[in-house]
């Protein structure tokens, strides 16, 4: 077996294995920090097949993972307030149901993702970084001042939505569902990864223009690649939203950005468990050092910074070593 | 006594980053006030002014911690996410600062009080004032967000005079030449504005440079303590309204300004007047009733029998001060600048959202 | 496409066929009026000294560089207005004078790539290419036929400068295209590889025609059947090799003294 | 002592081991063709000679000092003028910049690299990546020649010269030789033309010296063996 | 609105663009002619109003105050790039991205412990402080005035500095081909530090003189960051006149915009809705700008390809 198969087993393995000791112990506080990792890691998944497969620097996926939060939170509110979110031309109502809420937040960010994508991949490198944060940003100035969704005071959600057959609202079963999800979007990115199409688009972040004479139109495995990591990310903001039972402005920011950027760089750029890893490990820094003192940013910086510099290729790349060409 | 008890209070507040001031200050005020009480147990964390930090800490609170009230979040949006987390899980929650309308009137609840203002009643009373003190045509600004929004309507609600114009700013701006060319150019006798923090302190900073001359005016938010030492002189002569100066004359308050300078080396801010405020208020709930008791110290609480630095207070129907607002003006003292009373722009001062709420 | 495959080149019809193609960097005519054929089974060599707009016109025919006015037919069809990507579909195989290659890949990978560009899309999502035996017997085949097969399994980036230079080609074939354009295939190569790759294209020329654009006139004056001479964008002489070596313009602003024995 | 001296170098790329024992010997004045196939470390040697690529065994002096210790800069303040193999010049830069960004005082200055490639006279304020591809080699030599090196090593220099331009390179090279006393080591594929300028000539297998003597001794059994021609 | 306000709000536009120059130009030639994506530069910035602050808080004179920020900025920045940045060079800016990252917590965290929790006193001199009349009746603060002269003369200084001196040219080689420019001799990493410290001493030189009219306080920094790479971008990376160009258009946007679209929508729309609407426009426009600006020239006014 590979060191990074086994790493990743390794991982994978962790956070239930937390969440359940943690439900042993009567710990549901750290239940909630297990799920948290889990749902920051969906969206460093999702960021990660844009960033690290097709090396698109996308500096703007708080939009995506905001616009999946306010799915939730719209959808909720109307449901909470039985007011219909839109009575012509057909009628439109809230719901509490996660499915439901999941395939709006998913199909919502896979269309902006393909606007955005399709406006933004018209520029590369560090151009391509500052539109995406300047569509982020917009999107952020939008919510705040908007007043009908509670502009920067954000929204409240009194009781999580429902899973049909599950109490969502027991600390293991929702981590159950985070989870579950962030499973199944693993495998699915793992397959993507390995597929023809991972190949090509793999092949078009090194060299695009090799990747065209052999008549493959870069622009379009990009854009397919953007969409379907701003849908993953779209996912994992109503999953959040969910956790939180709260939506606000702050999701859309550039510092949301720029953290799920953090965990997947932290992690290891373009490995499959890379988000996995950093999004623990940083949520553990978090919440061990905030303990330690009123100036624990300090060392949070401390720590990232010997990990950029000395632990090259993030934690997946350090432990697992370079990347070794599949098969 | 046979009430007693001890009790655990979690306290989520803003430690860290640009916003650590007002944190720190309702922190070191409620430490003040029960120094030396062994009955309250104390757990503090650090939000870092994010809604998401702040819900998770509270169910951290809650869950981890078992702690039995809630209390120290600074920021609207932050309380907005908080606060009916805390209260669906039959927790109390004291809030020291920030007081949204939405809590006060459809989202109240019977175990959320708030220790400081709705956001709404310093403007108003600045409005009452304003239509005593010969201000005839205003010129409103405040950043473009809810609170912002709440502020200015505020005013408006009790202002009667004319208004020249009415701007929003963006959140966070730093630069004000463009408003302050608006400023110049209106016919307004009186700037009426709201820019909390770092914003406020730019504002003024440039308002000095820039030659116009008319009265300003505003809530305490942009005047206080923690920022009057960065505006400097271009504060003085600045009216604005608070419930709190530290020139209340009241023992407690007297008590209170002499403690905090001992203690902390620095003046009291009103952030650490409301946090000395919300402990009082505690500690005299404990000695009624056990917390363990929902319904005997929710009612303990509503007595609000306790000395408060302002002087008179009570709550309302829907758990909101009814108390006296101040007029201070911005004054030099020797080298510091600081407030002085004027006078009290409303008596018993309630906010309007009551009627909305049903407990 | 009915033309039968005839036994004397010259009386193919081109399969690729340029007319009046210009192009220029401001106050540089890069190119200048080219018009040029490639037959069926030919080897078409394109010499000139450097900067008399080769590469640039290789450019304008792949699709990387949009042409001032002029048109590329192409099997048939005007291409002119086709993109690169769309042009590579349709058949054009084009290597780089500076390698281009995905260097994280392993040398497979690259050439996989190819065979999924001849495949006809990547838009498969699931399935793991890496278990695509065909198209992994494919790129081997390609491979054994420059010499790289025993290399298959290394990263690009750790090959030296000459097998990139073979690699590039083994992409290429992987595609079948129906006209190879090759710019300066042999350069980086050795004295042994050189002559490989000469052999090497010469049995290529069955498969696909060639523009050959090189530098070595060792590998070109034994490979071409017909060569051009551009030389500050405009074509001065075409011909046989023998020809080109006679021809004094020629050797005075390109072949020199160089010894064409 | 020789001018340039390799003894015994060992080289790798992280895990790949590229060299395993390179001799290489250079008297001051003279032309010494470093050969082999593909692939066989030629490149290599010369990066490590230029620090480049750190060695890991076998010792290395130039210039009566050890430079082995030395990076990259001061080894080429030390007299090493490097055309690097695939031409590497500064693309977003013009050919002027690219030239005044490696002078150092000395007879060669623009208007003498001008003289040798007229061209880059011509193409003086065009940026280097939009150059043709000859151009820029000889843009690559013309920098090197800017710094007024001591030892001038040239990587596959000619490739993608036009015939014409290749052996006024030659001519060049040999007129260098001849006028300046400057030393060379080149890689290059054409025997014939390193023939009539190399005094001496080193060949590499596998990354190992397996052969090095007199250039005219290199006849044709060895060539045969060796360099597969 | 009338035409004399009007004029007042272009020269506002105009003067808050030189601002943002003043600024971005330290991120100038640290990301566009280094190629180092430096999120730190905010915490430079930041440094440098904080020295300026203690300085003249110490000696009350405004001159020491911006000696003191330009030495310390420098000096941080020198003491970053030899512990940090330079070991990013030839990494991705991926990578950049996350140490300086760590930096901005480092920093700003640090300041606090410092310097304390909150805003620092940081006034212009006296001698400045009041506004002067223009011609044509404006009266304009003179501070200001001081802003633009610096930041025009800024300006010409890197723009000499980059286009015309060999240092310049050895940097931008450098950014082509790191290892290439050593080769030929030329001592990389001593150039590169001593050009990071100049981008840390203009940035914080930025925030000395900026802070004397906005608020000193931890955090200051975070928003001009995203200003600066706004303003870079949109005049093309490397280029300095871009950044001129992209900074004057980035203050006319903002400042024009904030203005006239409540007036604009004002025409349609109800007084409070217009307010809204225009406002949350104007918070936008910048970006709105910007991708504009990116979707037709995709590097930027005076980017190269
Ligand atoms: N983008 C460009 N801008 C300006 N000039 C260019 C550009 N591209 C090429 N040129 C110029 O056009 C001329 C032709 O270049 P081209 O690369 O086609 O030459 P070439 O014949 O392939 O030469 P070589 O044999 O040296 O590779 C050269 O002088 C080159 O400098
Ligand atoms: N950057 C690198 N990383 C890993 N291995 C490398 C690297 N560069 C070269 N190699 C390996 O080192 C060996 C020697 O390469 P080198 O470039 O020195 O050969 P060369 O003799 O110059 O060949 P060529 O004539 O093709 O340029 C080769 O086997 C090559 O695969
Ligand atoms: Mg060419
Ligand atoms: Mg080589």
């Amino acid at each position: 077996m590979r060191r990074e198969t086994l790493l990743n087993i390794v991982l994978f393995a962790l956070l239930p294995a937390t969440a359940l000791a943690a439900w042993m112990l009567d710990e549901p506080f750290i239940i909630t920090l297990a799920t948290k990792a889990a749902i920051l890691a969906l969206a460093g998944v999702g960021l990660n097949i844009a960033l690290g497969l097709g090396g698109l620097i996308s500096f703007g996926h708080a939009a995506f993972f905001g616009l999946g939060g306010y799915a939730m939170g719209i959808l909720a509110s109307h449901a909470q307030s039985y007011a219909p979110l839109m009575e012509s031309p057909f009628l439109i109502e809230g719901t509490k149901s996660m499915p439901v809420i999941w395939l709006v937040a998913i199909v919502t960010s896979a269309l902006a993702a393909l606007a955005i994508g399709a406006l933004s991949l018209r520029t590369s490198g560090v151009y391509f970084i500052m539109v995406t944060l300047a569509f982020g940003q917009m999107l952020f100035y939008f919510t705040i001042s908007w007043p009908a969704y509670g502009g920067e005071d954000g929204l409240s959600i009194y009781v999580r939505n429902g899973f049909p057959g599950l109490n969502t609202l027991d600390p293991l079963t929702f981590f159950g569902v985070a989870f579950a999800v962030l499973a199944l979007v693993l495998w699915g990115a793992g397959r993507l990864a390995k597929s023809a199409f991972g190949l090509a688009l793999s092949a078009a972040r090194q060299n695009p223009e090799r990747v065209e004479t052999v008549g493959l139109a870069p622009y379009r495995l990009r854009l397919v690649a953007f969409v379907i990591s701003g849908a993953i990310t779209g996912l994992a903001g109503a999953l959040f939203a969910d956790l939180n039972r709260f939506v606000s402005p702050t999701m859309f920011s550039w510092q949301t950005s720029g953290e799920i950027m953090v965990f997947v760089i932290l992690g290891g750029v373009g490995r499959l468990f890379g988000p996995v890893a950093g999004a623990a490990l940083f949520i553990l820094l978090e919440h061990v050092l905030g303990g330690l003192s009123e100036f624990w940013h300090i060392y949070l910086g401390l720590i990232l910074l010997l990990v950029v510099l000395f632990a090259r290729g993030g934690i997946v790349g350090t432990i697992a070593g370079r990347e070794v060409a599949h098969d | 006594d046979a009430h007693g008890g001890k009790l655990k209070v979690g306290m989520i507040t803003t430690l860290s980053g640009g916003g650590a001031g007002l944190g720190i200050d309702v922190r070191d005020g409620f430490m003040l006030a029960i120094k030396g009480n062994d009955q309250i147990e104390v757990v503090t964390e650090d939000d870092q002014q994010k809604p998401d930090i702040a819900v998770q800490l509270a169910d951290k609170m809650i869950q981890s911690e078992k702690v039995d009230v809630l209390t120290g979040i600074i920021w609207s949006n932050l309380a907005m996410a908080v606060v009916p987390a805390a209260t669906a899980q039959g927790k109390f929650y004291l809030s020291p600062n920030a007081g949204p309308s939405a809590l006060a009137g459809k989202g109240c609840s019977p175990l959320y009080f708030n220790v400081s203002w709705q956001n709404d009643a310093f403007n108003e009373a600045a409005g009452a004032w304003a239509n005593e003190n010969d201000i005839k045509k205003v010129f409103l600004m405040a950043p473009n967000y809810p609170a912002g929004q709440d502020m200015i309507a505020g005013f408006k609600r009790f202002y009667k005079g004319e208004v020249a114009e009415e701007v929003y700013t963006k959140l966070g701006q730093t630069d004000y030449a463009a408003e302050i060319a608006q400023i110049r150019a209106s016919d307004a006798d009186t700037l009426y504005f709201f820019l909390p923090g770092g914003m406020g302190i730019s504002f003024m900073k440039q308002y000095a440079g820039s030659g116009v001359e008319k009265n300003l005016m505003g809530p305490a938010f942009s005047f206080d303590q923690g920022i009057l030492g960065a505006i400097g002189d271009a504060a003085v002569g600045v009216k604005n309204t608070s419930h709190w100066s530290k020139d209340i004359d009241n023992e407690a308050n007297k008590k209170f300004v002499a403690d905090f300078q001992a203690e902390y080396d620095r003046l009291p801010s009103l952030y650490a007047a409301q946090g000395y405020d919300t402990a009082l208020l505690l500690v005299s709930a404990m000695g009624k009733a056990d917390v363990n008791d929902a319904a005997a110290f929710q009612a303990a609480l509503e007595e609000a029998d306790f000395a408060s630095v302002r002087g008179k207070f009570k709550f309302g129907p829907n758990h909101h001060p009814i108390q006296d607002i101040f007029m201070r003006e911005v004054v030099k003292e020797g080298d510091i600048v600081t407030n002085k009373i004027l006078g009290v722009a409303a008596t018993d001062h309630t906010d309007v959202y009551g009627a909305e709420c049903k407990m | 496409m009915t033309d039968p495959v005839g036994q004397n080149p010259t009386a193919e019809p081109a399969i690729l066929q340029l007319k009046n193609l210009r192009k220029s960097f401001g106050a540089l005519k890069a190119t200048d009026d080219v018009s040029l054929t490639l037959r069926r089974g030919e080897i078409h060599a394109l010499i000139g000294p450097n900067g008399a707009g080769k590469s640039t016109l290789m450019r304008q025919i792949a699709g990387g560089m949009k042409s001032d006015s002029g048109t590329v037919h192409f099997a048939g069809h005007d291409v002119t207005p086709l993109s690169t990507v769309a042009r590579a579909r349709a058949g054009l195989g084009r290597t780089f004078q500076i390698s281009s290659l995905a260097m994280e890949y392993t040398v497979l990978q690259n050439v996989m790539l190819g065979a999924l560009g001849h495949e006809g899309g990547a838009m498969r999502f699931f399935r793991p290419v890496m278990a695509r035996t065909d198209l992994i017997e494919q790129a081997m085949q390609a491979l054994q036929r420059v010499g790289l097969e025993n290399h298959a399994a290394k990263r690009t980036s750790d090959l030296s400068h000459g097998q990139r230079r073979q690699l590039e080609v083994a992409v290429a074939l992987t595609l079948s295209p129906k006209v190879f354009l090759m710019d300066e295939p042999m350069a980086g190569l050795g004295a042994s590889g050189s002559k490989r790759m000469t052999g090497f294209l010469d049995g290529l020329r069955s498969e696909a025609p060639i523009l050959l654009v090189e530098h070595d006139m060792d590998a070109v004056f034994a490979l071409a059947d017909r060569i051009s001479v551009l030389v500050y964008g405009r074509i001065i002489a075409s011909g046989t090799a023998e020809q080109i070596k006679a021809d004094p313009v020629v050797r005075e602003a390109y072949l020199g003294a160089e010894d064409v024995a | 002592m020789s001018f340039l001296t390799l003894d015994g170098i060992t080289a790798s790329y992280g895990p790949t081991q590229a060299l395993f024992g390179v001799d290489l010997t250079l008297e001051a004045g003279e032309v010494c063709a470093l050969m082999g196939r593909n692939g066989m470390g030629k490149s290599s040697t010369i990066k490590v000679i230029c620090r480049l690529l750190k060695h890991s065994g076998g010792t290395l002096t130039f210039d009566g000092r050890d430079i082995a210790s030395l990076p990259a800069y001061k080894a080429a303040r030390a007299g090493l003028g490097l055309v690097p193999e695939g031409r590497r010049c500064f693309g977003p830069l013009t050919v002027h910049e690219n030239l005044h960004a490696a002078a150092r005082p000395g007879e060669w200055d623009f208007a003498r690299v001008c003289k040798l490639f007229p061209r880059l006279g011509e193409r003086r304020d065009q940026v280097a990546a939009s150059l043709s591809g000859g151009e820029q080699q000889m843009l690559a030599i013309g920098r090197a020649l800017m710094t007024n090196p001591t030892l001038l090593i040239l990587d596959e220099a000619t490739e993608g010269l036009a015939p014409v331009v290749r052996q006024e390179i030659w001519a060049a090279v040999a007129s260098l030789k001849r006028d300046t006393g400057l030393s060379l080591l080149v890689v290059d594929k054409s025997l014939a033309e390193l023939r009539q300028v190399a005094d001496r000539a080193v060949i590499l297998e596998r990354g190992r010296t397996v052969w090095a003597d007199r250039m005219d001794a290199l006849d044709r059994g060895v060539a045969d063996t060796y360099l597969g021609v | 609105m009338s035409p004399i306000l009007f004029i007042e709000q272009v020269l506002n536009g105009l003067q808050s663009g030189i601002m943002l120059f003043l600024m971005a130009a330290g991120l100038t030639l640290i990301f566009g002619v280094m190629g180092l994506i430096n999120l730190a530069h905010g915490s430079l910035y930041m440094v440098g109003a904080f020295a300026a602050a203690a300085v003249a808080g110490w000696t009350g004179s405004f001159v020491l105050a911006l000696a003191g920020a330009l030495a310390a900025a420098a000096a941080a920045g020198a003491v970053i790039e030899l512990l940090v940045i330079r070991r990013l060079y030839d990494r991705d800016h991926l990578d950049q991205v996350l140490a300086t990252f760590a930096l901005i917590l480092i920093f700003s965290e640090s300041t606090r412990w410092l310097f304390g929790s909150f805003p620092l006193y940081l006034d212009v001199p006296a001698a400045l402080s009041g506004p002067v009349r223009l011609p044509g009746g404006i009266l304009y603060p003179a501070y200001r005035l001081l802003i633009i002269a610096v930041g025009l003369v800024v300006a010409a200084g890197l723009f000499a500095l980059i286009a015309r001196t060999r240092i310049g040219i050895q940097i931008r080689a450098g950014e082509a081909d790191r290892e290439m420019i050593g080769a030929l001799g030329v001592d990389i990493s001593k150039l590169y530090t001593l050009v990071f410290a100049l981008g840390a001493a203009l940035a914080g030189l930025a925030g000395a003189l900026v802070g004397a009219i906005q608020s000193v306080q931890v955090g200051m920094g975070e928003p001009v960051l995203i200003l600066a790479f706004v303003v870079i971008v949109i005049g093309g990376i490397g280029s300095i006149k871009g950044a001129l160009v992209g900074a004057l258009l980035v203050g006319l946007t903002d400042t024009l915009g904030s203005v006239l679209l409540p007036i604009f929508f004002s025409s349609f729309l109800e007084q409070s809705s217009a307010t809204a609407v225009g406002s949350a426009l104007s918070s936008m426009s910048i970006y709105i700008l910007m991708a504009g600006v990116l979707l037709f020239k995709p590097t930027g006014l005076f980017g190269e390809a």
